[in-house]
């Protein structure tokens, strides 16, 4: 069974980075095969999750005056329907971190991701989030979030341009449609004592 | 009376505020819209030649770079971005030189300081303004610069 | 007045010390005394304390004081220290200048001196349980690996005080206590413009105090500094405070510069003079847009944004970078001006006049924004010279802070311009002083894009850049106000230590004093009108 | 002009032909139950692409328009997202009241909505109190407000809920007032009786000055009770985080989304069906011909034409103000919005019984 | 009819909401974690409770609130007939409203509309 290609619109698949990454993915879902019954809904419903991807407003730095700019009318990312940012953890579905985390910020970072209601998704924004950045021999900054939550989608850059953004939500919603949902992301974890 | 007064000028004027206001909307909300359509432009988008994407090695025509592995701009990297891994052989006339096997460049952690483009001596390196590097994997942004079975351009 | 023999009647055993600026050291059992006399006398009257800074000068620790006098504009450093690095004690000076109470938490924060009198010693950025003191030239970099446990925040702060006797104890006092209705704004909330945290007692929505606490975005920017070469230590002014990248690196540039006494072509100074400016404008617009959306308006904040990506677009064509550019350096500029640059500004500037009357009437005219911003957040103009508030906050209380006006560098002294002065103090008047800066900067840009000499763009530098030994302070006026450099060199080629002085570190300090007594909504809008960037902060 | 209840009652006698009173009336519940549903979903969808394309192009943006044609689809895309969202299971909270909140809210929208009547003949609720039986439940919905943040057990939803409750009783007053305005001219608290009064002209054109007044305050009034900027205090995002619902997620927190949008619409509908004349069409004294025509276009049209129309009356005034302080709202009601009201009032009632009006 | 429609429209409304609710619970994915369900404040553990007495300025608009509904409520009748009734209607209610606007003028002097 082949690869079903998620389509981003005016991009053609070929195009997008990491395409790699994203058929190992596609190959290790599809290893038991899909009842096609529920590979139709589950593509509906993948639709729905991925143009919707509410994010949190969590900026801490530079990252975010630009995560900012594609909110404005410039860039406006209302266009996919990327523009409702959630201040409450509870209502988003991804966070997009948006600059440096200190060692003090990280343990407020953890506890926003794990109270934040699954499906869930992390895009690490520019170099700082991705891998240190700049401070990659300071004391106090964490080298890169995936360290602390898993990371989605790495976007480098120091600032990443508006349209950086905007291509790596893209590449967020290429992630999310590859996915399984039923049987695959809406897993049920047991209650712990 | 003098409060009565004054309470109704407050009003009135408070009226008229609010209605410039609206004007000031409603006259936006029929001008045209200067939202750019990425990424349905992405064959019109236009971006400065200076813009820094993302470090480059150009190659010309034979598949040859400048970079002469000299590590100059590893040591002007603020924060480790760049490691030139090369081995060192004799060249004809017995001289030990270094030949660049791996430019690896970490585009995750590169601040765009452009430190290691002035420290080159041979112009070996460059900026391009290539956005689009959002990835999957982190691996995946540390990258080799020079191709494969690429040389250095002789300079006579 | 002689200032040098004034200190010496006051503290004979001064040292004066005359590499780069002169340096008096002041022993610490007078220190107080002679920094009490310096601010309460008339004819010194060192009312501002600008600029407050931690040393670890291998044998002894200290601390540097750079004071100004406002009325008289003149400026002195002074300098003390302990040898006592397992204990280190130094005096207050907190009550005589407000804003040195957190500048001094910062100094025990990173130094592990211990002020005494002061009422609040507790670490400033770092978490409480954090071994030892990251600045110490002997800190281990590797003795705090990252904590994940919540923080627990400690309700209950130490004094140091001296008894009777002249013995130093200790003395516990109370934050917060059990009854009152705290809560945490920030540090992920929509409207602290990034991870400043407020701790807020409530009584109902009335506010009865604030605490700040920093540090969510401490990344050690000045330690690190302390191993970069000075070229690499540009790279990371423009991350402090982001908005006015292109006045940091300036200020660092033209510190380094006056070390090593090099002459700057005046094509550079004109271009960093313009740059400066459209850096300022761009960082109002963002103000502007910032408050708007804080006040729940969020068209007025597209409509800044709309007009703001205009000059992103011109720093883009010039430097490569939107909002960090990298523009400057040691020398000159990194690359000459884009030939289109000249018109895209001059088409700038008309279209921003124009559009800034729609901003006007879309939002400064409106009533509900009077009744929100005018009367609300009131700065007296003593405390925003003690608190140090410089900007455009210390302008709107009817301090002309101006730095291009004080001390003025680059093209500053050679156009005409205003200061914008206001002396309401408050959230409206620090409003409208940016929205008038605007004019004021473009008026001076106006001056002089035509006129930018030809001429090199930059002066060849050694490959290593090595500064002369000494202490060096240079200041410019950044979106945000004073933004200070201080550099102690040894003459190699990293800086020994390098100090930034923050922006908003005052603003932050005084935010408790400005909000007692509002609501929760006018804490929202005054952190809007003070407009603080929280990485210059925590640095 | 097409009477619907000639449909309705065609459909009663036919069911109740072929079987029993009872059966029959309990599958017309069941059909009068999926239209209320379906009316309420599309509307809901309708008011959330119009908010989000007007708001964008009042701040120079074109808004969604790359999920489907012109960003149609866009809405779907939430809705599937939210419905397969986790509801957070939240510790010490009162568990029955964070749950019991959703339903009030939605109980109280979706009573008020059946209020409306959008055709001839097309009123799902009719009674002859209707003004006072839609004041009543629309103020239903300040419990779910209230119960949701105080249940929750933060600080944030607790102060949201204490504005929203502030907020809410105070602007029912007004709304109270412009309703006693309408009912003193129309003289009757039926709605399809209040249209029946406008078939020789609107409200807002008959009852002049007074008239104006009262739907100025109410469209004021009714902006507030549906928590909408500039008086979105209770879930003021800038400073409360998300405000009485900052700890619901998934579908609750869509709940409260949705009643949102239909508060609004209701408000609208019923400024529409008050003052604009519900579904009659509008009629020009004297030109025949015009009238003619505008009875051609069908009653449920001109109702949801004028509903919109007021809808984004509310939507321009939610996109260019700023937000007020809570004492300022409460100032602006008790101070301004209220003694218009009651002097309002007196106007109507000298204009009723002077016969002042048109 | 009437009633008929009223209960049917409120089982409607509690349909709609247990409908999704049950959707959710039976297709969304669960996760647990220790801090997942303590109270969210900007990502730092709350301190004390929530629910503790605290001073409100609200309560006092409440208190006004209830009397000029309740007063508004008598209203609505008369409102009804009032065109009937003609003047001697206005002069019945003089005095209701007369206690009402000075209710009201009362509150303002006292300052009971200004939030401290």
């Amino acid at each position: 069974m082949g690869l079903k290609k998620p389509k981003i619109k005016s991009i053609k698949y070929e195009e997008f980075q990491d395409n790699e990454s994203l058929e190992k993915m596609a190959a290790e879902l599809n290893a038991n095969g899909v009842n096609v019954i529920l590979g139709a809904v589950d593509d509906v419903i993948n639709w729905g999750r991925a143009n919707s991807p509410w994010s949190l407003t969590f900026a801490t730095s530079c990252c975010g005056i630009e995560f900012m700019a594609i909110g404005a009318a410039r860039y406006d990312m209302a266009r996919f329907g990327f523009e409702v940012t959630r201040p409450s953890p509870r209502q988003a579905d991804l966070i997009m971190v948006c600059g440096t985390i200190t060692h003090r910020m990280a343990p407020v970072l953890k506890r926003l991701y794990d109270q934040m209601a699954e499906p869930k998704y992390v895009v690490a924004v520019g170099g700082c989030a991705v891998g240190g950045g700049p401070f990659t021999k300071s004391y106090h900054v964490v080298q890169g979030v995936d360290k602390i939550i898993p990371v989605d989608v790495y976007l480098p850059g120091c600032p990443p341009r508006p349209e950086a953004f905007l291509y790596s939500m893209m590449q967020l919603q290429r992630k999310i449609k590859l996915q399984k949902f039923l049987g695959g992301v809406n897993r049920k974890e047991k209650k712990q004592k | 009376m003098n409060n009565f007064c004054k309470y109704f000028d407050s009003f009135f004027r408070g009226l008229k505020t609010l209605l410039v206001g609206l004007k000031t909307t409603i006259k936006v909300f029929f001008r045209k819209k200067i939202t750019e359509k990425y990424p349905e432009n992405r064959a019109t988008l236009k971006i400065s030649d200076r813009f820094r994407g993302t470090l480059t090695m150009p190659h010309d025509e034979n598949n040859q770079h400048n970079c002469v592995a000299c590590g100059l701009c590893q040591i002007a990297c603020p924060n480790g971005t760049i490691t030139v891994h090369f081995e060192t052989v004799e060249n004809e006339e017995g001289k030990k030189i270094k030949v660049l096997t791996n430019y690896e460049y970490d585009l995750g952690t590169c601040v765009f300081c452009q430190l290691c483009v002035n420290a080159c001596p041979h112009n070996a390196i460059t900026f391009e303004n290539s956005f689009e590097h959002a990835v999957f994997n982190r691996q995946k942004l540390v990258k080799k610069l020079n191709r494969d079975g690429s040389t250095v351009v002789n300079k006579k | 007045m002689d200032l040098k023999k004034r200190i010496l009647e006051i503290a004979p055993e001064t040292q004066f010390v005359e590499q780069g600026d002169i340096k008096a050291i002041v022993p610490s059992s007078s220190f107080y005394a002679l920094a009490k006399k310096l601010k309460e006398d008339e004819d010194t009257s060192f009312d501002f304390l600008l600029s407050l800074t931690g040393m670890d000068f291998g044998d002894s620790l200290g601390v540097i004081y750079h004071l100004e006098s406002t009325k008289y504009g003149h400026t002195c450093v002074l300098q003390t220290s302990t040898t006592n690095r397992e204990n280190p004690e130094l005096y207050s000076v907190c009550d005589l200048w407000k804003t040195a109470n957190f500048n001094e938490r910062e100094v025990y924060d990173f130094f592990g001196i211990r002020f005494i009198n002061h009422p609040d010693m507790r670490r400033l950025f770092l978490r409480d349980e954090w071994n030892g003191y990251p600045f110490r030239k002997d800190y281990d970099m590797e003795s705090n690996p990252l904590n994940m446990t919540n923080e627990v925040t400690e309700d209950k702060t130490t004094e140091l005080t001296i008894d009777a006797e002249g013995k130093v104890i200790e003395k516990e006092n109370t934050l917060f206590d059990d009854k009152e209705y705290v809560i945490n704004i920030g540090p992920q909330h929509p409207s602290t413009h990034g991870v400043l945290r407020f701790r807020t007692s409530l009584q109902g929505e009335i506010i009865k105090k604030i605490e700040p606490y920093c540090g969510y975005i401490h990344r050690g920017i000045e330690k690190m500094n302390e191993s970069l070469t000075y070229p690499q230590t540009l790279a990371l002014t423009d991350r402090l405070d982001y908005l006015s990248a292109h006045q940091n690196r300036h200020a660092l540039c033209m510190l380094i510069e006056k070390a090593l006494g090099v002459e700057i072509p005046e094509r550079v100074q004109y271009i960093r003079t313009i740059m400066d400016e459209l850096q300022r404008i761009d960082s109002h617009i963002l103000f502007y847009s910032c408050l708007a959306m804080d006040m729940g308006a969020i068209t007025p904040f597209t409509y800044g944004f709309r007009d703001r990506e205009m000059i992103l677009d011109i720093f883009e064509q010039t430097t490569g970078g939107r909002l960090i550019q990298n523009y400057n350096v040691i020398g000159g500029v990194q690359a000459d001006i884009h030939p289109d640059f000249v018109n895209s500004v001059k088409k700038f500037i008309p279209y921003f006049r124009n559009i800034l009357k729609e901003y006007h009437d879309i939002f400064t005219g409106n009533v509900i924004v009077h009744q929100r911003l005018k009367g609300v957040g009131v700065l007296s103009k003593e405390d925003a010279i003690s608190f140090g508030t410089t900007g455009g906050t210390g302008r709107a209380s009817g301090w002309a802070c101006d730095t291009r006006k004080r001390k003025p560098y680059a093209m500053y002294d050679k156009v005409d311009f205003k200061e914008i002065v206001y002396t309401e103090g408050d959230s409206f008047a620090r409003y409208m002083v940016r929205m008038d800066e605007m004019l004021e900067s473009m008026k001076i840009i106006e001056q002089l894009i035509d006129n930018i000499p030809e001429g090199a763009y930059q002066v060849k530098m050694k490959p290593i850049i090595k500064v002369p030994e000494g202490s060096y302070f240079t200041s410019v006026e950044s979106s945000r106000g004073e933004f200070g450099v201080f550099l102690e060199s040894k003459g190699d080629k990293y800086p020994y230590r390098l100090k930034y002085r923050s922006t908003g570190l005052p603003l932050v300090a005084a935010v408790d004093t400005i909000t007692k007594g509002g609501k929760i909504a006018d804490l929202i809008a005054i952190g809007g009108t003070l407009d603080y960037v929280i990485p210059d902060i925590d640095r | 002009m097409f009477d619907f209840s000639v449909v309705s009652s065609w459909i009663h006698q036919f069911l109740t032909s072929v079987m029993p009173e009872g059966l029959a009336i309990f599958l017309e519940c069941l059909v009068v139950g999926v239209c209320i549903l379906a009316a309420y979903a599309v509307i809901a969808m309708i008011l959330i692409y119009m908010e989000r394309k007007i708001c964008a192009w009042f701040q120079c943006r074109i808004g969604p328009d790359r999920v489907g044609k012109f960003g149609l689809l866009q809405l779907f895309a939430d809705v599937i997202k939210m419905l397969i969202k986790e509801i957070v299971e939240l510790k010490n909270t009162d568990k029955f009241l964070h749950a019991l909140a959703p339903y009030i809210v939605i109980l109280s929208s979706i009573l008020a909505f059946a209020c409306l009547p959008i055709n001839k003949g097309m009123e799902i609720l009719d009674f002859n109190i209707g003004v006072v039986f839609l004041v009543a439940v629309s103020s239903l919905g300040v419990i779910g407000i209230l119960l949701a943040g105080w249940s929750s057990n933060s600080k944030y939803t607790m102060i949201g809920a204490m504005r929203s409750g502030a907020q809410i009783i105070s602007y029912e007053l007004s709304i109270g007032m412009c309703l006693l305005a309408v009912a003193i001219f129309t003289g009757t608290l039926q709605f399809s009786e209040i249209v029946a009064f406008q078939a020789d002209g609107w409200l807002i054109f008959k009852g002049h000055i007074p008239a104006v007044i009262a739907f100025i305050v109410y469209l004021i009034a009714g902006n507030a009770e549906t928590n909408r900027g500039p008086f979105d205090m209770p879930e003021a995002e800038s400073e409360l985080t998300a405000g009485y619902h900052t700890e619901y997620s998934g579908m609750h927190f869509g709940f409260f989304y949705l009643s949102e949008y239909l508060n609004m619409f209701i408000i609208a509908g019923v400024a529409a069906t008050i003052f604009l004349g519900g579904w009659m069409p509008l009629h020009i004294p004297g030109l025949e011909g015009f009238n003619a025509i505008m009875d051609y276009i069908p009653g449920f049209v001109w109702f949801f034409g004028k509903a919109f129309f007021v809808v984004f009356l509310l939507m321009w005034m939610r996109w260019t103000f700023v937000r007020l302080r809570i004492d300022q709202l409460l100032k602006f009601e008790w101070k301004i919005l209220l003694p218009i009201g009651l002097f309002n009032l007196v106007l109507m009632i000298l204009v009723v019984v002077f016969k002042l009006h048109f | 009819m009437n009633f008929i429609l009223l209960i049917t429209a409120v089982l409607t409304a509690f349909a709609l909401v247990f409908a999704a609710y049950w959707i959710a619970k039976l297709l969304s994915p669960r996760s647990y974690n220790p801090q997942k369900g303590e109270v969210y404040e900007c990502g730092i553990p709350t301190r004390g409770k929530s629910w503790m007495q605290f001073r409100v300025g609200y309560y006092l608009f409440a208190v006004l609130f209830l009397i000029f509904d309740v007063e508004t409520v008598f209203l609505f009748p008369w409102a009804v007939v009032v065109r009937d009734l003609g003047v001697d209607a206005i002069i019945s209610v003089l005095f209701f409203f007369i206690v009402l606007i000075g209710g009201l003028a009362y509150a303002w002097k006292k300052g009971a509309l200004t939030w401290d």
